[in-house]
């Protein structure tokens, strides 16, 4: 039920924008989230986006891991 | 038991089971039956045939890939098929619901013409029923069908340990189809059913005589509810590997969106077969020249390591149950 | 954005490998659902050592929905005709009280119950159906509660007037705060829910660190990030450190979402709830305010709870409390299966219960 | 053509035949679906079977003289019987609704299995479906048959001038029973269905080998019905006595009531057959001796006075056309 | 009571061969569709020498509903989705002006159309669906009408507010003097219905030989019957007699049914109404008086009657009128058949059409 | 629509009545025919009885057709 799915918005109209992963579209809302634009990437939950994801946040995240991994070797 | 039949109980997955082995078999017990396979083999005028029956309730009846017309006609056919027969003679016969669309039906019946056409199978006898609005939805469709039995010695018994498991292509899609085109779910899902005839790639594994030990179509229930069929009451395991499972990245990403993991989700132009590790690689190489079994695998093999379960090795290297079905994952998507 | 990666992240053997090393006695409590289930189905249990144990919290909606709600909903059903039920999926399997007693009998003997994967969609269905009342029951956390929010939303923007919520929505924070309260509650860090997360912020976990004095990490939901997550946590501990960490760096935020926030308080007062086995806990749930009373499905329905009497032998709400693995229970696979499930941790697709049935008992 | 289907589509008279010829024989046209027997017969490893298929949705699945369980297994039995097979092998596929209780469920299953150990036939092969409430009603099944061929000189093309026209008993009486305990029309009506196998009738006849021309049962469109299908698009017609047609009194007495002509009504274990006039007497005395053939009668013969019709001359002396059944007479009645 | 007897009566072949010799030139009509219906299936035609001419008239109530009633109906429908429509079957089958619309198409598509046998049967399905408005469909002449007066008074004594009478209900008598002022009128006698007769008397029918100087003969349904009525017929004709006389005594009185009439008077005020074929036929319609307005469809969902235009080519209105055979229609079993009927005649199964289409076309 | 079918009254309450036929039983409602008692037969209508059938009358009916078949042979 609360699935955290990262989706990338490719429109917006109001609160309302479609968006995509690989192969499949769909129809969230975004009016929990300041300033999406085309492009940008979501985290959405039944139908609704919770948050933004950025490219450098994710880049920061994988560099977390990487430090783990790197710590362990 | 419960007292009123519930959606889960069409299934495919346990409770189908259930209600197959606690209902009907008891009554309607025979060697044929007990079997429970795609379809029975039996003795007529001591030649063997083989003989199976599907009613198609596919909601929406026009779907991506293709049709319940389609639909019928593979399901019958590849049930046939793993059975190891040469499918032969349909039987066709519509539920159709009052106010159901003329033009639909012609669509229909034309799909069905086209493939009984490509499946070079004959539809030699039919039946029509009209139910008042609200006592369907829109058709059904049973097909029955009778083939020319050409290898014989398929069986659950003829499992052993050491056996690989191959599965014919990318597994889920129609499961996956079916689901984005229902509910306004997603707007827009770029994978197609999978819906088509295994009978090619039936015979291309039946080549390997013998060695064949198990075919069957994982439909309903997908391919974790059929593994576990194989397995079953045995002393065996199937042990198969996540990385290893050919799937449509899209398919994937369906699923991880709408909470469904696609082993269960169905396929309807697949084949899931064991057969002697020795010829494992050669299966799959013959598999995959031929186009419906391009992305063909051997998936994992047969051990004793925990009898009577299905394990997946997952991508990390942990590993899990892969049980059955349990409840309805998504009615009525065949 | 290579997203994929986070599940299974490059080296990421290196992290199983040392995790398998380890011997110190370890609970951690995985609090929320989405995380028992993306823990059973990439085998992490299989790769840890028997002496780290994840064990499933009070964080799946459906299974800390107690009796007395699902009785209340069915009775509902039976004194109104004119209804359509709308409700997230694994709800309607939720047994009440009485045995062969559920929104899907119901549904199978004719009442209209629709599942929904959106509130919003409820709102749809109160649209097309303008001669029928619908309601949609409000069930989860912070992160389900956004959704009923857009749906009220919509009702009062669109002046839709047969659409009630039944908010039965939970709070994450108190009911760690009562398990954390119970005298032999017996672990040592929490997994947090990256969700969550997303809504409450860093800060709505500091408490477990600060009051309660447990490593405490945020989480997301790919295997890798769970792995990450209980490798720092097994850090802390073998280093005695107790922090609040944010392994999901990409999505949860120091203050989470205010607009989220801003809106649950604008809609919702907090209120004393009642929790599958851990009964009633102040300040846990989530009604809707006086002024939305006329969407409110517990006033125009007069809706009330009785007290119920469950199956004894169902220990569910040990397991949501972390106290027993499902498997301890007596029913455990022969009773109650997902088929036939006597409590509501095996009925969820996000149940420990479930989970153990499903994937877990080889 | 109209646009929609509506029930009297499913009524076996003229809209059905129309939905048949106009729909589906032209996509799936080949000899054996194109005769629109009860069954197909076929060649399989050069023997031949018959083939025949029937979904059953008849309303109430509990009625008078039997259920949908009894109902689906005579239905397909006889018409292989009446092909002059003998019925050996059925599949059986169940559509289920939703909230069907699991106590009538297993009543069925008792009665299916009680039906087939009577006609000696195995269940074999099987399918199960769930469909949501509001999407069934109850519970659909359809039945397909195997049977070897005993005589395969059965046929329209075999019908002559002079030839008998036999029926084996009362007719109308389950299209009676139907309707009786539907919608409280009548508060007690004497007769049950008839429902019940006519392998043995059809064995009774076909002892006289090629003096046998055709056998059908008089299902939904009744008696009036099969008449017409004998002698359609043929130089032939068929007359028969008002006087010499066996009905029981009280079927009678519904049907005049109801405003039904029981000439319409369904049988269900019933035989229509034209043999040879010169063995007719005889056929109708070996039947006789038979329990469900005690009220076999010849009831008329085949002329050329009015080509492709059939002819009934009345008690009184007159005589008037029978057409097939046009419109629904009632739906829903197997 | 030996009442098979009158199906065919001992001897009866003397009547047969008499009036197979019998060379006059005689137009009979009969009345109502219940004895076109027992004449075709019994024969009768074929018995008679073609100089004696069985001829349907106006009194089959479907073939008579004008395809304006039609077109109010299944506009009823189209513009309340609330609605029941409840009527006797053959209605259902009925074209309006626009082709591919019928009641049975609706039903088809969803609209609740139920087909009842009695009008009480209407009363109970707005007992059982009190959230629907229940719609009854009251056609057809002198026999019909009471069971519409029934299933008024039920719902007036249990006070039923859901169920509304659509009154198209008619009487025979104007019907027969419209047809008898007209110029063309080529009948020499009448076989009157039995049905009829119980309820209207046997003087109901005595306008006919006393004002219009016809042969008439009350008749039962049975083949018998109906025999002896054409007998007498002939025989008044052969002796130049014009009487009414009664075959059906056992079951028409002088005054017929004083029970029904006074009802009828009390619930329904006659009025000039539309008729297939025969146009507005002055006092020939029965609605309901405005005391019972409240159940009269026609006034609670403001149902008027618009001007409409019928396929030109089909000849129903000349088969009413008994102008012409329905062979002589062009339409007759190619266009028209009782799959795909274009006219009512074709549609009823009392219909003159429907009759020599299935029984008569050899 | 408009069958006359001559039911013969086994039972009676009120304004209803069973009616039968050989084998067949249905209720009426007697509403609109005067002192119907059991044993006596009724004309019945879309469920109503319309008129009595007495046995006299009968058996008058079939004396009057009698008279036409002696006289004609
Ligand atoms: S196994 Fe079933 S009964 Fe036992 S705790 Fe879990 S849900 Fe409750
Ligand atoms: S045959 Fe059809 S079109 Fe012609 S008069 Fe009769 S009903 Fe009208
Ligand atoms: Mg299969
Ligand atoms: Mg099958
Ligand atoms: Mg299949
Ligand atoms: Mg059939
Ligand atoms: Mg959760
Ligand atoms: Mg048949
Ligand atoms: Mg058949
Ligand atoms: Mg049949
Ligand atoms: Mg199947
Ligand atoms: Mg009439």
């Amino acid at each position: 039920m609360c699935l955290a799915v990262p989706l990338k918005v490719i429109s917006i109209e109001g609160n309302t924008a479609q968006a995509e992963i690989e192969g499949v579209k769909r129809t969230i809302r975004i009016d929990f989230v300041k300033n999406v634009n085309v492009g940008d990437y979501v985290i959405v939950h039944a139908g609704f986006a919770i948050e933004k994801l950025k490219e450098e946040d994710a880049i920061e995240n994988l560099r977390l891991i990487k430090e783990v991994t790197d710590a362990l070797k | 038991m419960d007292d009123i039949i519930t959606l889960s109980y069409g299934s495919g997955g346990k409770k189908t089971s259930h209600l197959i082995e606690d209902i009907i078999l008891p009554s309607l017990s025979c060697d044929e039956l007990n079997k429970l396979s795609d379809g029975a083999v039996l003795d007529v005028f001591s030649n063997k045939i083989a003989f199976s029956t599907d009613s198609f309730v596919v909601s929406p009846y026009f779907f991506p890939g293709g049709d319940i017309g389609k639909l019928a006609v593979c399901g019958t056919v590849n049930d046939l098929s793993v059975c190891g027969a040469k499918p032969e003679y349909l039987s066709l016969s519509l539920i159709i619901e009052e106010g159901f669309k003329i033009e639909e039906l012609k669509k229909i019946i034309k799909s069905i013409e086209e493939t009984s056409k490509i499946c070079n199978v004959k539809i030699v006898t039919g039946d029509t029923k009209v139910v008042e609005k609200g006592k369907g939805d829109g058709i059904y469709i049973n097909t029955s069908g009778i083939g020319r039995l050409i290898y014989e010695d398929l069986g659950k018994d003829k499992i052993s340990e050491g056996d690989a498991v191959i599965v014919t292509g990318c597994i889920g899609d129609h499961g996956a189809a079916i689901m984005a085109s229902r509910n306004n779910l997603v707007d827009e899902f770029n994978v197609k059913s999978d819906c088509a005839p295994v009978y090619e790639l039936a015979q291309c594994i039946l080549q390997y005589g013998d060695k064949v030990k198990i075919m069957r179509d994982p439909t309903r229930g997908g391919v974790a509810t059929t593994l576990n069929e194989f397995v079953e009451n045995s002393e065996f395991t199937i042990e198969i590997s996540e990385e290893k499972i050919p799937i449509n990245v899209e398919t994937n990403n369906l699923c991880e969106i709408l909470g469904i993991d696609p082993l269960y989700s169905a396929n309807e132009g697949k084949i899931l077969a064991i057969v002697d590790s020795s010829v494992a690689e050669n299966v799959v190489n013959d598999l995959r020249k031929i186009e419906l079994g391009k992305d063909a695998a051997i998936i994992g093999y047969v051990t004793k390591n925990f009898p009577s379960k299905v394990v997946l090795h997952t991508n990390l290297g942990g590993k899990r149950v892969l049980s059955k079905l349990t409840g309805a994952q998504l009615p009525r998507i065949c | 954005m290579h997203l994929s990666e986070f599940k299974k992240p490059q080296d990421i053997y290196v992290v199983i490998n040392y995790l398998k090393g380890i011997d110190k006695k370890i609970n951690i409590m995985e609090v929320c659902g989405t995380h028992t289930m993306a823990i059973a189905k990439s085998g992490i249990k299989s790769l840890l050592p028997p002496n780290i144990k994840l064990i499933s919290g009070p964080g799946c909606p459906v299974c800390v929905t107690p009796s007395e709600e699902i009785d209340a909903v069915l009775e509902l059903c039976k004194n109104n005709k004119n209804l359509i039920i709308t409700t997230y999926g694994d709800m309607i399997k939720v047994p009440g009280s009485k045995p062969n007693e559920s929104l899907e009998r119901l549904k199978a003997q004719g009442q209209d119950v629709r599942i929904v994967y959106s509130a919003l969609d409820a709102v749809d269905i109160a649209k097309e159906n303008k001669e029928k009342d619908i309601v949609f029951l409000g069930i989860g956390f912070e992160t389900t509660t956004p959704g009923t929010i857009l749906a009220l939303e919509e009702a009062i923007n669109q002046k839709i007037n047969n659409f009630y919520i039944y908010s039965m929505h939970k709070l994450v924070e108190p009911a760690l705060r009562a398990l954390l309260e119970q005298p032999d509650f017996d672990i040592d860090a929490f997994l947090c829910p990256g969700h969550v997360g997303a809504v409450i912020g860093e800060e709505g976990f500091e408490f477990l660190v600060k009051e309660y004095n447990k490593p405490s990490v945020i989480c997301g939901f790919e295997a890798g990030d769970i792995l990450i997550a209980i490798y720092k946590i097994v850090n802390q501990i073998l280093n005695n450190r107790v922090e609040l960490e944010n392994e999901y760096k990409r999505v949860v935020k120091k203050e989470g979402n205010k607009i989220i926030k801003n809106k649950v308080e604008t809609y919702f007062k907090v209120s004393d709830d009642l929790w599958r086995g851990l009964g009633l806990i102040q300040n846990s749930g989530l009604k809707l305010k006086d002024e939305f009373k006329e969407y409110d499905a517990s006033k125009k329905f007069n809706i009330t709870l009785k007290q119920s009497n469950i199956n004894s032998a169902c220990k569910c709400g040990d397991v949501i409390k972390g106290k027993i693995e499902p498997t301890i229970c007596p029913l455990f696979g022969k009773v109650c299966t997902p088929e036939n499930p006597v409590g509501p941790c095996m009925v969820s697709s996000e149940g420990a219960c479930a989970a153990y049935y499903k994937y877990l008992v080889f």
